[in-house]
């Protein structure tokens, strides 16, 4: 054992970024002037040198096997000298500084199935969790929404054809790993249920007091089952927020029925033009339907046709929202104003309409 | 389970359309846990529910991080499933990879995991997904010979992360990557071992388009900005006029957040001292316009998910850093802030909500800076104060308003 | 005390300046209250503390408000303003006022009590500053006789008023004049025997130019608007562009809040669809311009001094509403306000605070309104719903979005 | 008795206020078509029927003895037929159908100490509260610091000279009678001590538990005193809110040197352009100093200039800070920024810059 550890090294660190750039980054690093879009799926960077560097997006599944990552080795090794990069959304990227490569190289993605595009004013690829695949919190699987999503909505990260950018996530429980809670677009799955609570298993999974003290609304009570020490939930108090779930294993969340998934609308995190804003409510509620949730899909594309033929060039989801007016924001997309939608939350009389200035 | 013909008939819809399929990731893969894991998954798709339980304690030793516990809830019908831990390994900053290099980490986990992975993370990490626990050390090792380390969970230091900066964008007011590999070698420590209330996260974007979403997902979000002129290069602002595909009156001077700008169809002035530094005249007009020569960034803290008081965003700490090696300022206002929050943190409570908390104005106090108008968006509307009196010349402070 | 020279040298100075001293008007009053009453005062621009104290349980029979108790904590010194109640006299809606009606309330005062008086208190009543505790009773009498009674106080609906409206307004929408005599009389039950948790205020404004302050300080504002098309008077919008005082595009299209004007130097564009109703290009061209023909209300709901969770403006809980004699559907929203407020409001728990604490959503439910997006600036952003599903239907409802 | 109770009548409301309209106004009752400024002080409506009304506004300093009273009633019928009114703002309208008796009227109006004005884009008369002439709860005078302020800012009520209209407000506890929170400017009385414990009264005056729960932050603890129930109060929890001795007299505030005014600006409550908004502090804290309080005349007149100095045609105060942005506001100003500013109460997180959009 003691001579194990010794052979161990710990606290490295990741590898230093530098030795995976291409010569014609290090070269510019920090001395690019501008940059271009070719065509879709292509950008160019110029440097102050003149040198150009043609970047080329691919769509990715995230979800990768090590099959993939070769082939893009492969593909990174025929047609820029091996590097590559991943972007924050998940694409990946290669990094050509030969011009004569781009079409060449796009025309092999497209065969093996990874077409280009996600540059400038299109979907790009949408920011995703784990769902199904892992997680033990989720409310619904969260690649396969995000496939059937994207089998729909294909032409907009194929083309940058829409007024703006337009940012999709999806995550499967309220604690929205990614960003959801600032996307254009996001799906978000919940659950509906209070937690079901294992008396069996509470006693020696769980300490008491921290789960009743876990529930931000107090839902939760100690009480005795059979002369065993449990909790039990006040239905109407519960707002299925699963954080007794991550403290404790014995209150499950997950149901067939009860679980689903809510769209919220309007985020955005770039300073540009207005402030970062959370995303709101749109749809508090849809079932899981897989494998390709057909509700959803319809959902979030009359969402973005809608937007697509009324905004202005430059104007996010968000931004034209607050243009138009939540009002005219259902009404045109025919979204139903629920009493779920007004917050009730701590701050919700802040969103309370304290003026007149509304159209009548 | 593994033998038979496909019995994943729902899933296999997914290896349909245009959309790269994750389902053919995972049947791409030809071992027992890639299927499996896809028999899970179809029986999710059957049930609507997931099959997934609460994690364990696992991971590698000495760490207190980096390792996902996963186990399944159908151990007998999944056997290679049944602890499917998931490893998050701190990813290069910015992402770049050499073929090279992506080949090796292959290796590593063709050889101990289920050869499935995300590329990448949400927090940035390459998590390799599905790690039986028995192979996490070796793993582990694997990967610290080829240089690799792992990223953070728990109560750690996650591993920070950027937008790809000075390598490929001509926007980055620092150099985003350079303070991420800075970041992440200075904190190692605390990345490993965890040392707070809760997660705590960096995310650095060399300018306010923060691509890398730091305002809505760091604990620390430093964006890039500058202080001085806009740079124009008024043949190009001509460029564009001409051009046809910008109408610069409509799509930029009228869409600044200030009015800050003018056009008279020959010249575009700005007044630099109302810009905000948006970024949008700049995006709309990449070769026209350039962020000033004054550059450093803004340092903003506590943004977060919705667990437990609703989201934040992050909020103005430093209007404006500069940010050059070793920065010196920025780690000695990180270790400010990680002492208090650290000392005075309840257990589970980030940082923004530490702060709300104890109050802003409190915790700038604590940490020794100066409270400025930067830092909000509005003074207080409630006249709630808490006065404080003991210092008694407060009377002669106050009149010189 | 009284006999001798002024022995209000602080005070005094307060009898200088352009502006009408109150001073003056205390002065001006020969009687041994107004001369306590300006000693009192003199003390307390020594002492730098008033010197009244809690007021305690006083009133004339029958009514539970309309007067608050005061007592004065010197007494000895100032025997004369020793018990110097104030009464709240219901104002005629829009305070207006023939010299007849006036003197004879001033002959009342004179008789009864300090002859001072405020015209008028913030909530609009005229206010009798200053009664002995014997006075109430038979200064309560020589009013009604005029035709005048008590306003409001305590946990009682408090005095309606309201802007001069139609009386002397060409933008009222409605008559808020005639909607709050209707109001007072219709409640004066509630107006005078507390029957609520805490105060309740009405105000009522003849447009959102709110010269009431109704949308500050109200739990009902209820705030005239039009639904259809400004009108607009072409001629006149010349003659403002040629008279010079008003740069039309400057001025007007261009501080519109939606922008949904359009001036072109000759003719004057408004995409009414998209006008919020604000007032101010009718403010700014008051000859040109004048709300539309189909007029009506906004109800709004709940606003409120900072006491004690911070300070509320009324939001929107209808929209429109025609605003007719007999005024049925707003006393029908009323009675229900009041009936669910009345039955599940904690003591001095204003409307307001009751909305949010049980949700407006939930609000609406129990008062039977549907929600409507008016009534927000915004729909939720965090994730907390309670979902309700006694009703398993939901799921199709839910399907039609 | 009984038979005093059979004479008294009650509930009869408020005389109905059409006795009390002039001839014009009943005839153009809801059919006025427009007005306009005939110079200051004076505003002049005209009918549809071509009527038209000249409304001759006055300054008051609204506590109004019976003596000035009857000056207005005199005035009113020598002038307009006896008519008059009093504004929202406590100032006093004539309202006259002869526009030969304008000025006559002004003349005699100024004779008698009441000028004319507050018309248009003026300060108008401050809406103000009973301050040490009748309140137990006030930090300072009220009509005491309206005078001296406004003997420095007549010229302002006096010409319409400002860039919009410019309401000043004052109250002189946290109560906040009037609308102060939604001021152009507002000055506030606050006292900065915690509460005095009268144990020899608390047992007689207040009930133990309201006085405990009346605290909204908890500050408030029962505790014995010399064998005797009262209550003690945790200083660091106490923000001087006095709504403890709203409902327990034992419990007092005041304190010559402690109390004082603090002033708030950027507040409206019309809708014209922008929506309501609250005023937000400017000045945490100036001690109270009669009888001309100074320190806060200066104050407010510094405000008021810098806006005067700085703002464009329409811009109320708030507005105008709003597109300067609060910085600049505290930079033209001079007044010093302190951690008093910061908000943190209920919503302090909403009014955090979360954004880079400020100026550098
Ligand atoms: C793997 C990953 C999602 C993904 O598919 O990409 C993930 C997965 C989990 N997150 Fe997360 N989070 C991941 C990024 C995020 C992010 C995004 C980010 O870091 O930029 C967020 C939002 C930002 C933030 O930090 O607030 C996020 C907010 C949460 C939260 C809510 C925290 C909060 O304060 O509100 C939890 C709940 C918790 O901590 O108890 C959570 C908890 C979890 C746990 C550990 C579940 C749990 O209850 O313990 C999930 C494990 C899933 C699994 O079985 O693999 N995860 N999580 C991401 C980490 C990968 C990586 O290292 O690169
Ligand atoms: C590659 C990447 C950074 C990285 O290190 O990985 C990146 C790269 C660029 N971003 Fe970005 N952004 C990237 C994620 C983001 C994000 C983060 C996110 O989406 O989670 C944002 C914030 C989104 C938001 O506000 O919700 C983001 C907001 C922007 C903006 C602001 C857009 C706006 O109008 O709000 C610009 C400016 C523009 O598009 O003109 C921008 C501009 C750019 C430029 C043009 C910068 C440059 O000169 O190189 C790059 C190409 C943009 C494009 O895709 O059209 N980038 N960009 C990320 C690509 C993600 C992807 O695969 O699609
Ligand atoms: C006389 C008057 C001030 C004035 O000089 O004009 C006044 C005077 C008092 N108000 Fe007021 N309020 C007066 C209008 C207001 C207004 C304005 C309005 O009605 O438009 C408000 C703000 C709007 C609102 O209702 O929130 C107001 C908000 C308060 C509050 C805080 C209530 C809250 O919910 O935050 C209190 C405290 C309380 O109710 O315990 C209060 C309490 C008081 C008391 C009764 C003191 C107390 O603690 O019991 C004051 C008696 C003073 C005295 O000795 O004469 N007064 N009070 C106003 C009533 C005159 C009238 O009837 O015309
Ligand atoms: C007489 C009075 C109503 C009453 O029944 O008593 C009144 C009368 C008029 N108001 Fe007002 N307002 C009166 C209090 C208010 C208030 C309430 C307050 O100050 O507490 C407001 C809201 C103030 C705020 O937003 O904080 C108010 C906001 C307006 C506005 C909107 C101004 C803006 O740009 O925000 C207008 C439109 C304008 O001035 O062009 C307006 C316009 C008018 C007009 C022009 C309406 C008309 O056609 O008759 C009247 C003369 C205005 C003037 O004084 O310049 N009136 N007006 C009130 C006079 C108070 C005083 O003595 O000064
Ligand atoms: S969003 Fe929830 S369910 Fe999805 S990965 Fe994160 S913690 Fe798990
Ligand atoms: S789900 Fe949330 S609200 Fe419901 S009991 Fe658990 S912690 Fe409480
Ligand atoms: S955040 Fe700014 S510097 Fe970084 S990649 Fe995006 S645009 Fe470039
Ligand atoms: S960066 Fe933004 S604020 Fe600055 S000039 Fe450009 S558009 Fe205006
Ligand atoms: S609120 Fe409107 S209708 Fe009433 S007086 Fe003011 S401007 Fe006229
Ligand atoms: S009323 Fe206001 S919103 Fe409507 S057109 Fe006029 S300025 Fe625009
Ligand atoms: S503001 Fe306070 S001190 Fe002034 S009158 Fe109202 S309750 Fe009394
Ligand atoms: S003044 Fe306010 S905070 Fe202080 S003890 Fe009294 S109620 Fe509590």
């Amino acid at each position: 054992m003691s001579t194990n550890i010794k052979k161990r090294v710990t606290d490295i660190g990741p590898p230093h970024y530098e030795q995976f750039l291409p010569p014609i980054i290090k070269e510019n690093y920090g001395k690019w002037k501008y940059h271009y879009f070719m065509r879709p799926g292509v950008m160019v960077h110029v440097g102050e040198s003149g040198d150009q560097l043609y970047t080329v997006r691919a769509a990715s599944p995230r979800l990768c096997s090590i099959n993939t990552i070769r082939l893009f080795a492969d593909l990174a090794d025929e047609f820029c000298g091996g590097y590559l990069r991943f972007t924050s959304r998940n694409n990946v990227e290669f990094l050509l500084s030969e011009e004569s490569n781009v079409e060449p190289l796009i025309e092999r993605l497209a065969k093996e199935g990874f077409p280009v595009g996600g540059f400038g004013n299109s979907i790009s690829n949408p920011v995703h969790t784990q769902g199904w695949i892992h997680c033990h919190s989720a409310a619904s699987d969260a690649s396969g929404v995000v496939k059937a999503m994207m089998d729909d909505l294909f032409e907009y990260f194929a083309e940058p054809k829409l007024p703006a950018k337009l940012r999709l996530a999806f995550a499967c429980c309220l604690n929205m790993c990614g960003a959801v809670h600032c996307s254009d677009i996001a799906i978000l799955g919940v659950h509906r249920r209070i937690p079901e609570i294992n008396s069996e298993t509470i006693r020696v999974q769980c300490e008491i007091p921290t789960t009743v003290a876990s529930c931000p609304t107090g839902a939760i009570r100690p009480t005795n089952v059979d002369g065993k020490q449990s909790v039990e939930v006040i239905e109407e108090q519960c707002m299925f927020c699963a954080n007794c779930y991550t403290v404790c294993p014995s209150m499950t969340l997950n149901d067939p029925e009860m679980d689903g998934l809510s769209i919220w609308v309007g985020g955005k995190v770039s300073n540009a033009r207005t402030e970062p804003k959370f995303s709101k409510l749109a749809i508090p509620f849809i079932p899981n339907n897989p494998p390709r949730w057909p509700e959803v899909v319809d959902a979030v594309r009359n969402i973005v046709e809608v937007y697509a033929a009324n905004a202005k060039k430059f104007e996010r989801l968000g931004e034209w929202i607050e243009l138009i007016g939540w009002p005219k924001f259902f009404k045109l997309t025919g979204i139903e104003f629920t009493k779920y939608h007004i917050d009730d939350f701590s701050h919700a009389g802040e969103t309370f309409k304290r003026s007149l200035h509304f159209r009548q | 389970m593994s033998e038979k013909e496909s019995k994943t008939p729902l899933v296999d819809e997914l290896e349909k359309g245009p959309w790269p399929s994750f389902v053919k990731e995972i049947k791409s893969i030809d071992n027992p846990k890639a299927k499996d894991l896809l028999g899970v998954l179809e029986r999710s798709y059957e049930d609507k529910v997931g099959h997934w339980k609460h994690g364990g304690l696992v991971g590698v030793m000495g760490y207190g991080g980096g390792v996902i516990g996963r186990y399944n809830d159908l151990p007998d019908e999944f056997p290679e499933v049944a602890a499917f831990h998931t490893m998050r390994v701190n990813h290069p900053a910015g992402w770049f990879y050499t073929s090279d290099v992506l080949r090796k980490l292959c290796d590593v986990w063709e050889e101990h995991g289920s050869g499935l992975t995300n590329m990448h993370g949400s927090t940035g990490d390459i998590i390799f997904l599905g790690c039986s626990t028995e192979e996490l050390e070796p793993t582990f090792e694997k990967l610290t010979e080829l240089g690799f380390d792992l990223g953070g969970s728990g109560s750690c230091l996650r591993t920070p992360s950027c937008c790809n900066g000075m390598a490929r964008c001509e926007w980055a007011c620092y150099d985003t990557m350079g303070l991420t590999y800075d970041l992440t070698m200075e904190y190692q420590d605390e990345l490993h071992r965890p040392p707070f209330p809760y997660k705590f996260k960096f995310k650095m974007a060399g300018c306010a388009n923060d691509c890398v979403a730091s305002i809505a997902r760091a604990d620390m979000s430093i964006i890039g900005t500058w202080k001085d002129e806009i740079q124009i290069d008024a043949d190009a602002v001509k460029e564009y006029a001409a051009s046809g595909d910008l109408d610069i009156l409509e799509d930029v001077v009228s869409r600044c957040p200030t009015k800050c700008m003018s056009w008279d169809g020959q010249e575009l002035l700005i007044d630099d001292a109302d810009c905000v530094k948006c970024m949008h005249c700049i995006n709309a007009m990449p070769k026209a316009l350039a962020p000033g020569k004054d550059r450093g960034a803004t340092i903003l803290v506590g943004s977060k998910a919705p667990i437990i008081g609703g989201a934040l965003l992050s909020s103005v700490m430093v209007p404006f850093l500069k940010m050059e090696p070793p920065y010196e300022d920025l780690k000695e206002l990180v270790d400010a802030l990680w002492e208090l929050w650290g000392e005075h943190g309840k257990n589970r409570e980030r940082i923004g909500e530490f702060i709300q908390r104890i109050g802003l104005g409190n915790f700038l106090d604590q940490i020794g800076l100066d409270p400025t108008p930067e830092m909000i968006s509005q003074p207080r509307a409630n006249p709630y104060i808490f006065y404080e009196l003991d210092d008694e010349d407060e009377y002669e402070d106050d009149e010189d308003y």
